[in-house]
C-alpha cells in the first residue's frame, strides 16, 4: 500500500518540478524565474526524501533554497527587478537550446554509466544514514572533498578580488 | 570646570565590552518587578487640577450679553445672539429701560483652542473653566454646545485652588481664626436648621480663605462633583465651601483691578456703576417671578436672605415650599435623572452632569424645605459688623439655575436693612467696616461707593423688591 | 532601488548583460537625469563598478520625521550622497497671524508654535513686550517664569529622549520618559490648567500665582527625573550599541554649525559655547548657579550627552528658583490695556532647542506692526545636509532624531 | 476501554492536526506574554480590557480585528507574488514545530537529521520575506528585504557552526538523542564551549527572526514595517505579527533542546522526575522567551553594517574557534 502512496506523491512532484522548470526557463520575470527555481528544488528535495536520502534533502533544502537562490533573489533585486513582465531575451535562444541539451547528454550518459545495475534498496526503511555520508565524504572522496573546498575558497577571493576594485569611489 | 565635563564625556564616549549592555538588562528587570503608578484612566480619573482647561461652563444669569468673549476669543468661537427688551419704568414717572436679553450662548469646541481668553474677560464672571474633558462626539456639530449644554457644565466647576505661600494677596490678612470662630459657632445641629445658616456658614467659609476670595479674579465656587450631600453646617464649615462661595461679581471686578495696582481705584468706580446698573436693571424682569418666590418664602426684611430666582426656559417656577418627606432624596433625583436622561440618547458625561445638577437642586430643595419649617424666622447673623455679614454675598453657585431661595449675605444688605440711611452716610460706614476688616483702600473704597451708589438708588423705595435689586447683576 | 551596474561583469557598458537592451525598468526622471549627468558618465566610460543612485523621499509623512518634514536623500545603495530638507509642510503664518492679534491673544497663539516648550515661547514676547512698555516685572514673577521655563525644558529634553530612543530602536526608555514627563506636566497643569499649551506668561507678570502645594509637587517631580536618570544612563549612555549608533556618526563641523546659526544642545554639542542664559542673562538667570554643557566631536552621541546634562543644570535651576522664591506681587504696573509704545526690539532666548528671538516692531497699537521670529529649528535643520553626507540611512535616522527640532518651529 | 487502532498516516494527520491548533494557540499565547512583559518592564501594565482578567483576550481581539480589515493589494505590485508571500513566510514556521521533542515520546516525528531539518527549513522563511518586499513595489519595503537576506545570509552561519558543534558532543542529529545525550549541568556541558554556544544561537536566532537589537529588515523608526509595509489584514498578522511570535517559540523551544536539556527536570533529583517532561519543557522555553523578549526590549538597534561587522568579524570566527574547542574536547576531554 505504501507503495501506492509514493507513487502518487513522486508523480505529484515530478509534475510540479516538470512545470516549474519549464516556466523558470520562458517565463519573462527574472524574480518569478527565481521564485520557480525554489518551486523546483524544494521538488528535488523531496524526491531525496522518497529516495530515502533526508540528509541530502535537507542540505539541498539549506544551501540551494535557503543560501543560494536568496543569493541570486538578492542580487536580482539589488540590480534588476522590475515589477511585471521584462524581456530580457536575447536572441539566443538556439545556442542556449543546443548547450543545455549537450549537457543533459552528457550527464545522463555519465551517470547511466556509473550506476548501472545499481539499484536503490527501498525495503529496508534505513535509508542513507548520515554517518554513511559522513564516512564516504571523508574516506572515499576525500581528495574531490577538499578540491571542492579550493575552488570555493578561489571563488570567494575573487569575489573579494572583484568587489574591492570600487575601493576609493565612495571617498572621491 | 569645563575640563571635567570634557573628562566625563570622554569617558562615556569610551568604548564598553558588553558591560552597558547587562546594566541595561538589569534596569529592565528592575523594573519588572516595580509596582508601576499607570491610571487606569476610564476607570480610575486622575485628579485634575481646578485650574484644568477642559471645558467652558457658562453661568447663564451672569451673562449680561456685552460680547466681550466672543470679540477677544482668538478662534471666533463663541456664539451669541440677543435681543433687547424694552422694560415698564420701575417708578411711576420713570423711564422705561432696556436689557439685553441672551438668546443664545454657543462656543464651538472644535474650533475652540481652550485658551482661556474668554473667561478670562469676562466682567461678570459668567464663564468659568472645569476640568471636564470627556466630551467627544461623533458628529462634528455637537461639538458645539448650546447655553443649556454650557450650563450644564457649572455643577463640574470647582473652587479655585488656594495660592501657595508668598503669594500677593492684597490687604487681606489671613482671617482664619474668625473663620473658625464663626464655622463653630454656626456649626450647632440646630442651628442648622435656620434659613440663615447656610449663607453665614458659607460666608465664613468664604472668610477662611481671604486669599482666593480676595485675588483670584474668577472666585468661581460652585457646587461641584462635590456638592454631596453638604448640606449639614459642620461639613460645610470645615471643608472650604464645598456648596457655594462666589463674591458678588462686583466683586470680582475690583479684585481684577485690585492687581492692576494704582490704576485701580480710578476704574474700580466705573465698574462698580455698571455692575450695579446691571442689577438695577435686571431686577425688572425678574420682578414677576421673584414676587412669586417672595410671597412663598418666609423672609424677614431684616434678614439677610434674599431671593434668587433666574429661572431658566425650561426650569419649573418656583412653588410653595415643600415638605420635607414630599422631596425627592438627592440621591433618587441623581440616579432618576441618570436613567432618564441616558433613555433620551444623552451621552454619558452630559447626562453625568445633569444629574448631578438635579441632585444638586434636590439638596438645594432639602435645604429650603428645612429652613422654611414652620419654625422661628432666621436670625441675622448681621449684629455688630461680624465677619458673615459685611462680607461680600457668597452668591448661589455657579450651578445651573435652579429655583431656589438662596440667603444671601451681602455688602449692600447693610443699607438695604436701614432704608432710609444717607448715601454718604452708607459710604463711610460701609468704609469703616471694611478698613476694620482690614482690606485693602482700594477695595475697601470701591465697595463703599457701590454701597453708597446702591443706597441712592435705593432711598426712594424701601421694601423686598429694593432688596432684590441689591444682589448684584443677575441677568 | 537603485541597480548595481556590471555587479556581474566588469566589462565596459555596452557589453553589460541584455538588460539594458529590453525593456527598461520604470524610472524616476530625476534617476534619469542623474544617470546622464557627466560625473555618472565619467565613471562608466572608466569601467568601474559604479552603482546608480536613487531619490528616496523621507517624509512628510515618516516616523523618523516626527512631524510634516521630507527630506530628500539621494542615495546610493543605503549610503546618502545628498540630502536636501525640504519644509514648509506645516507653515501656519505665525509671522502674519499675530499680526491680527492683540497680545494677550498671541500669547496663546505662540504657545502653539513649538509645542514641546509653550512656555518658553511666551516668554520671549513678555520680555519684548516689557522692555517696550518699560515694565518692571515683580521678582516672584521672575522666579516663577524661570522655574516653569525650566521645567518646560525638561519636557523638551525628556521628549528627545523618548524620541531619539525610538528612532534608534529602543523603546523602553520612550515609556520611562513619558512617565517622567507625566509628573512634570501635572504640576504645570496645576499651574497653568494646559499641560502643552499653556498660555500663562503675561507682559508684566503671570497670569495668576501658583496654587499652593505647587512648589513642593514641582520639586517632588524633578528631583525625580534626577533620580531616574541613571536608567536612561545605563540604558543609552553606557550601551555599547547605542555608542555604536552614535559615535562619530553625524558629524557637525564647528564651523559649519556656525555659519548656519546652529544653537542650542544641538550647537554645544559640536562646541560652539554659547547659551543665552548665561551669555546675556534675562529673568533672573544671572541670580542662578548652572554650568553650561558643551560637547566636543559634534557627533550625534555629544548632542545627547549635551542634552541629558541640561536636564539635571536644569533641575538645579528650577530647585534654585522655588526654594528662594520671594513673596511679592506676580504682576508689574501694567495698564489695563495692552499698548506698546511705537517702536521696536530684538529679544533673544534661550529655547530648549536653542536660540529663539523676537524681533516685535510696534506701531503703538494693541496689535504688533511686525513680529520676526528667529526659531532655533529652522536654523538647526539648515545644518542637516551636512551632517548626513555620506552617512548611511539608518544613521540619518540616529542624526534626525539627535537634530531634535519640532515641525512647528521649523515651519512657524 | 475503548481501543483505537490507527495506522500511522492517521496518527500523522492527528498529529498535524494539534500542530496546527496548537501552533496558533501558542503564537497567541506568546504574543500577549510579549505586550505583558513589554508593558511591565516598561513601567506600564499593557493590554488590561480585553477578555476581562489582565486582558488575556487582547491577542485574539487583535486577531479578530486584522481578520475584518479590507486587503488591500497596492495597485502596481506582483499581485502573485504579493498574496503568496506570507504563506511562505508562516508554513516553514509551522514545519518546525514537526521535530521538536516536548516529551521523550511527544513528538510528530522524530527525524534522522532533525537538527538539520529545523535549519533548513528555519531557511525558507527568508525567501517570503525577499517575495513580500520585492512584491509590495515599495522602496522602503524592497530595503527591508534586502536587510533581510543579507542578515539571513551572514547569520545562517553562526547558527549552523553551533548546531553543528552541538551535534558533535551529541553524536547525532536527532533531536531526542541529543536531549538524551545532554547531561546535567546543561548549559555549561562543556565547561565554557556550551555557554558560548548558547550565546551565540541566541544571536544568530534573534538575527534570524529579526528581533531587536537585529530589527533592520522592519526597524519601523527607518523602514516603518519593512517588507510587510503594504500588508494589511489578515496578510499581515499571518506574515508578521503571528509568524514572528512562532518562530520566537519555536526558537525558544529548539534553543531548550540544544541547550537546556529539553524535557529533562532542570537538576537530576529523584522526586522531580516524577514531574512530566513536558512540563519541564514548557517552563524552560518560557524561561528561554522571557530572555529572547528580555533581549529585545533592552537595546537599540544595530545598524545593518555594523550587523554584517559583527556576523562575519566576530561571530563566525568564534563559532570556527569553538567548533575546534568542541572537537579537542571530544577527543582529549574527560
Amino acid at each position: 500500500m505504501a507503495d501506492t502512496y509514493l507513487q502518487v506523491i513522486f508523480w505529484a512532484f515530478f509534475a510540479l518540478m516538470a512545470i516549474a522548470g519549464i516556466r523558470v526557463v520562458t517565463t519573462r520575470n527574472v524574480i518569478h524565474a527565481a521564485l520557480y527555481l525554489v518551486a523546483t528544488l524544494l521538488g528535488a528535495a523531496s524526491m531525496y526524501v522518497l529516495l530515502y536520502a533526508e540528509f541530502v534533502a535537507w542540505v539541498q533544502v539549506l544551501v540551494y533554497v535557503g543560501a543560494v537562490v536568496v543569493l541570486m533573489l538578492f542580487g536580482l533585486m539589488l540590480t534588476r527587478a522590475p515589477i511585471g513582465s521584462a524581456n530580457f531575451d536575447n536572441n539566443q535562444r538556439l545556442v542556449g537550446a543546443v548547450c543545455a541539451g549537450l549537457l543533459f547528454a552528457v550527464t545522463s550518459f555519465i551517470m547511466v554509466g556509473a550506476f548501472e545495475g545499481q539499484e536503490i534498496d527501498f525495503t529496508g526503511t534505513e535509508g542513507t544514514k548520515v554517518q554513511s555520508i559522513g564516512e564516504a565524504i571523508f574516506s572515499i572522496y576525500v581528495l574531490p572533498f577538499e578540491i571542492v573546498s579550493v575552488l570555493l575558497l578561489a571563488a570567494l577571493v575573487g569575489a573579494v578580488v572583484i568587489s574591492r576594485r570600487d575601493e576609493g569611489r565612495v571617498d572621491s | 570646570m569645563a575640563l571635567d565635563v570634557d573628562q566625563r564625556l570622554e569617558r562615556a564616549r569610551r568604548p564598553g565590552f558588553g558591560i552597558g549592555l547587562l546594566k541595561g538588562m538589569r534596569v529592565l528587570l528592575k523594573h519588572l518587578f516595580k509596582r508601576n503608578s499607570v491610571i487606569q484612566y476610564p476607570d480610575v480619573k486622575q485628579d485634575l487640577s481646578p485650574r484644568t482647561r477642559g471645558v467652558i461652563a457658562l453661568k447663564e444669569e451672569n451673562c449680561t450679553v456685552c460680547m466681550l468673549c466672543a470679540r477677544e476669543c482668538p478662534d471666533w468661537c463663541i456664539y451669541i445672539d440677543s435681543h433687547k427688551e424694552t422694560l415698564p419704568p420701575k417708578r411711576e414717572g420713570g423711564r422705561p429701560r432696556k436689557r439685553n436679553v441672551l438668546d443664545r450662548f454657543a462656543i464651538d469646541y472644535a474650533l475652540c483652542m481652550y485658551c482661556g481668553i474668554c473667561v478670562e474677560v469676562c466682567p461678570y464672571d459668567a464663564l468659568f473653566w472645569s476640568r471636564e474633558f470627556e466630551y467627544a462626539e461623533y458628529d462634528i456639530r455637537q461639538l458645539t454646545h448650546e447655553k443649556e449644554k454650557l450650563s450644564d457644565w457649572m455643577a463640574t466647576v470647582l473652587p479655585p485652588t488656594e495660592l501657595e505661600e508668598g503669594a500677593d494677596i492684597p490687604g487681606q490678612p489671613s482671617k482664619a481664626a474668625p473663620a473658625a470662630a464663626a464655622a463653630t459657632q454656626t456649626a450647632t445641629p440646630t442651628a442648622a436648621a435656620t434659613a440663615a445658616t447656610p449663607a453665614s456658614v458659607t460666608s465664613s467659609a468664604t472668610e477662611a480663605r481671604p486669599g482666593q476670595a480676595q485675588t483670584a479674579p474668577r472666585e468661581g465656587t460652585a457646587a461641584t462633583e462635590a456638592a454631596r450631600p453638604a448640606a449639614s453646617a459642620p461639613d460645610a464649615a470645615t471643608t472650604p465651601a464645598p456648596e457655594t462661595a462666589k463674591p458678588a461679581p462686583g466683586l470680582a471686578e475690583e479684585v481684577k483691578d485690585q492687581q492692576m495696582d494704582s490704576t485701580a481705584e480710578a476704574r474700580a468706580e466705573p465698574e462698580v456703576k455698571r455692575d450695579a446698573g446691571g442689577a438695577v436693571e435686571a431686577e425688572g424682569s425678574q420682578a414677576e417671578v421673584e414676587d412669586k418666590a417672595e410671597a412663598e418664602t418666609p423672609s424677614t426684611p431684616e434678614s439677610t436672605a434674599v431671593t434668587q430666582t433666574p429661572p431658566p426656559a425650561a426650569a419649573a417656577p418656583s412653588r410653595p415650599a415643600p415638605r420635607i418627606e414630599d422631596l425627592e432624596q438627592p440621591e433618587d433625583a441623581y440616579a432618576r435623572v441618570l436613567d432618564e436622561q441616558s433613555k433620551a440618547g444623552s451621552s454619558p458625561q452630559v447626562a453625568e452632569a445633569r444629574a448631578k445638577v438635579a441632585r444638586v437642586k434636590a439638596e438645594r430643595a432639602m435645604t429650603q424645605a428645612r429652613a422654611a419649617a414652620p419654625q422661628e424666622v432666621a436670625p441675622t447673623p448681621e449684629p455688630s459688623g461680624a465677619p458673615g455679614a459685611a462680607e461680600p454675598e457668597p452668591e448661589q453657585g455657579p450651578v445651573a439655575p435652579t429655583p431656589e431661595e438662596k440667603p444671601d449675605s451681602s455688602a449692600p444688605q447693610a443699607e438695604a436693612s436701614s432704608p432710609g440711611e444717607d448715601p454718604e452716610a452708607v459710604f463711610e460706614r460701609v468704609l469703616e467696616e471694611e478698613r476694620a476688616k482690614g482690606s485693602s483702600d482700594a477695595v475697601a473704597t470701591a465697595r463703599a461707593k457701590a454701597a453708597r451708589m446702591r443706597a441712592g438708588r435705593g432711598a426712594g423705595s424701601a421694601g423686598p423688591q429694593e432688596q432684590e435689586g441689591t444682589k448684584g447683576p443677575n441677568d | 532601488m537603485g541597480a548595481i551596474r556590471g555587479a556581474g561583469s566588469a566589462g565596459p557598458p555596452e557589453t553589460r548583460g541584455a538588460g539594458s537592451a529590453g525593456p527598461q525598468r520604470v524610472m524616476d526622471p530625476e534617476l534619469q537625469n542623474l544617470q546622464d549627468s557627466s560625473a555618472f558618465a565619467s565613471e562608466v566610460s572608466e569601467g568601474r563598478l559604479v552603482t546608480e543612485e536613487m531619490l528616496l523621499n523621507v517624509g512628510p509623512q515618516h516616523p523618523a520625521t516626527h512631524g510634516v518634514f521630507r527630506l530628500l536623500a539621494t542615495i546610493d545603495g543605503e549610503r546618502i550622497v545628498r540630502a536636501e530638507p525640504v519644509v514648509g509642510y506645516m507653515h501656519r503664518g505665525y509671522e502674519k497671524l499675530v499680526e491680527q492679534r492683540d497680545y494677550r491673544q498671541i500669547t496663546n497663539l505662540i504657545s502653539r508654535m513649538d509645542w514641546l516648550s509653550g512656555i518658553n515661547n511666551e516668554l520671549p514676547l513678555a520680555l519684548a513686550l516689557e522692555e517696550l512698555m518699560e515694565i518692571e516685572v515683580p521678582p516672584r514673577a521672575q522666579y516663577l517664569r524661570v522655574a516653569l521655563a525650566e521645567m518646560n525644558r525638561i519636557l523638551n529634553h525628556l521628549m528627545f529622549f523618548q524620541s531619539f530612543s525610538a528612532e534608534l530602536g529602543a523603546i523602553t526608555p520612550t515609556f520611562y520618559a513619558f512617565r517622567e514627563r507625566e509628573d512634570i506636566q501635572y504640576a504645570m497643569e496645576s499651574v497653568t490648567g494646559g499641560r502643552m499649551h499653556f498660555g500663562y506668561f503675561r507682559p508684566g507678570g503671570l497670569k495668576e500665582d501658583v496654587p499652593k502645594g505647587f512648589i513642593a509637587m514641582a520639586l517632588a517631580a524633578v528631583r525625580k527625573v534626577i533620580q531616574r536618570l541613571p536608567d536612561y544612563e545605563d540604558l543609552l549612555t553606557g550601551n555599547e550599541i547605542f555608542k555604536q549608533r552614535t559615535i562619530n556618526v553625524g558629524v557637525l563641523d564647528k564651523e559649519v554649525a556656525y555659519s548656519y546659526g546652529v544653537s542650542g544642545p544641538i550647537g554645544r554639542g559640536s562646541s560652539i559655547d554659547m547659551d543665552v542664559r548665561r551669555d546675556e542673562p534675562y529673568l533672573v538667570y544671572d541670580q542662578f548657579d548652572f554650568e553650561v554643557c558643551n560637547g566636543t566631536h559634534g557627533d550625534c552621541f555629544d548632542r545627547f550627552w549635551v542634552l541629558l546634562h541640561e536636564v539635571v543644570e536644569s533641575a538645579k535651576i528650577v530647585e534654585q528658583a522655588l526654594a528662594g522664591l520671594p513673596p511679592g506681587p506676580i504682576m508689574g504696573k501694567v495698564p489695563r490695556v495692552v499698548e506698546a509704545p511705537k517702536g521696536e526690539v530684538y529679544v533673544r532666548t534661550e529655547n530648549p532647542l536653542g536660540e529663539l528671538g523676537f524681533y516685535l516692531v510696534s506701531d503703538g497699537g494693541r496689535r504688533p506692526y511686525r513680529i520676526k521670529i528667529r526659531t532655533p529649528s529652522f536654523s538647526n535643520v539648515s545644518a542637516l545636509p551636512h551632517a548626513l553626507q555620506n552617512t548611511l540611512v539608518a544613521d540619518m535616522i540616529a542624526i534626525l532624531g539627535s537634530f531634535f527640532f519640532v515641525l512647528g518651529d521649523v515651519d512657524r | 476501554m475503548i481501543e483505537i487502532t490507527l495506522t500511522d498516516w492517521q496518527i500523522l494527520l492527528v498529529k498535524l492536526l494539534i500542530i496546527l491548533i496548537v501552533v496558533p494557540v501558542g503564537a497567541l499565547v506568546g504574543g500577549y506574554v510579549l505586550h505583558k512583559e513589554m508593558a511591565h518592564m516598561q513601567h506600564r501594565l499593557g493590554p488590561m480590557y480585553a477578555g476581562g482578567w489582565h486582558g488575556w483576550a487582547q491577542t485574539l481581539a487583535d486577531g479578530i480585528k486584522f481578520a475584518y480589515k479590507e486587503d488591500i493589494i497596492p495597485a502596481s505590485a506582483d499581485k502573485r507574488v504579493f498574496s503568496l508571500a506570507p504563506a511562505v513566510i508562516f508554513v516553514p514556521v509551522l514545519l518546525l514545530y514537526l521535530v521538536i521533542p516536548i516529551d521523550q515520546n511527544l513528538i510528530v516525528e522524530d527525524l534522522d537529521v532533525g537538527l538539520f531539518f529545523l535549519l533548513a527549513i528555519g531557511s525558507v522563511g527568508s525567501i517570503g520575506v525577499l517575495m513580500a518586499g520585492w512584491s509590495s513595489a515599495n522602496k522602503y519595503a524592497l530595503i527591508g528585504a534586502l536587510r533581510s537576506a543579507g542578515q539571513l545570509i551572514a547569520y545562517e552561519l553562526p547558527i549552523v557552526l553551533s548546531a553543528a558543534a552541538i551535534a558533535m558532543l551529541a553524536g547525532t542529529l536527532s533531536l531526542v538523542g541529543i536531549v538524551e545525550a545532554q547531561d546535567w549541568p546543561y548549559i555549561v556541558w562543556p565547561p565554557g564551549i556550551g555557554l558560548a554556544l548558547f550565546l551565540l544561537f541566541l544571536a544568530g536566532a534573534m538575527a534570524e527572526m529579526a528581533l531587536p537589537p537585529f530589527d533592520m529588515p522592519v526597524a519601523e523608526s527607518e523602514l516603518i514595517t519593512g517588507p510587510f509595509t503594504e500588508y494589511t489584514g489578515m496578510r499581515f498578522i499571518f506574515g508578521f505579527f503571528f509568524a514572528e511570535t512562532a518562530h520566537m517559540i519555536a526558537f525558544a523551544a529548539i534553543g531548550t533542546t540544544l541547550f537546556l536539556g529539553g524535557y529533562k527536570p532542570i537538576v537530576p533529583w529523584e522526586p522531580l522526575e516524577v514531574i512530566p517532561g513536558v512540563l519541564w519543557f514548557f517552563v524552560k522555553t518560557s524561561f528561554m522567551v522571557f530572555l529572547l523578549l528580555w533581549v529585545r526590549f533592552s537595546f537599540p538597534r544595530l545598524r545593518e553594517d555594523q550587523l554584517q561587522k559583527f556576523a562575519w568579524k566576530a561571530l563566525i570566527p568564534l563559532s570556527l574557534v569553538l567548533i575546534l574547542a568542541t572537537g579537542a574536547w571530544i577527543l582529549y576531554g574527560p
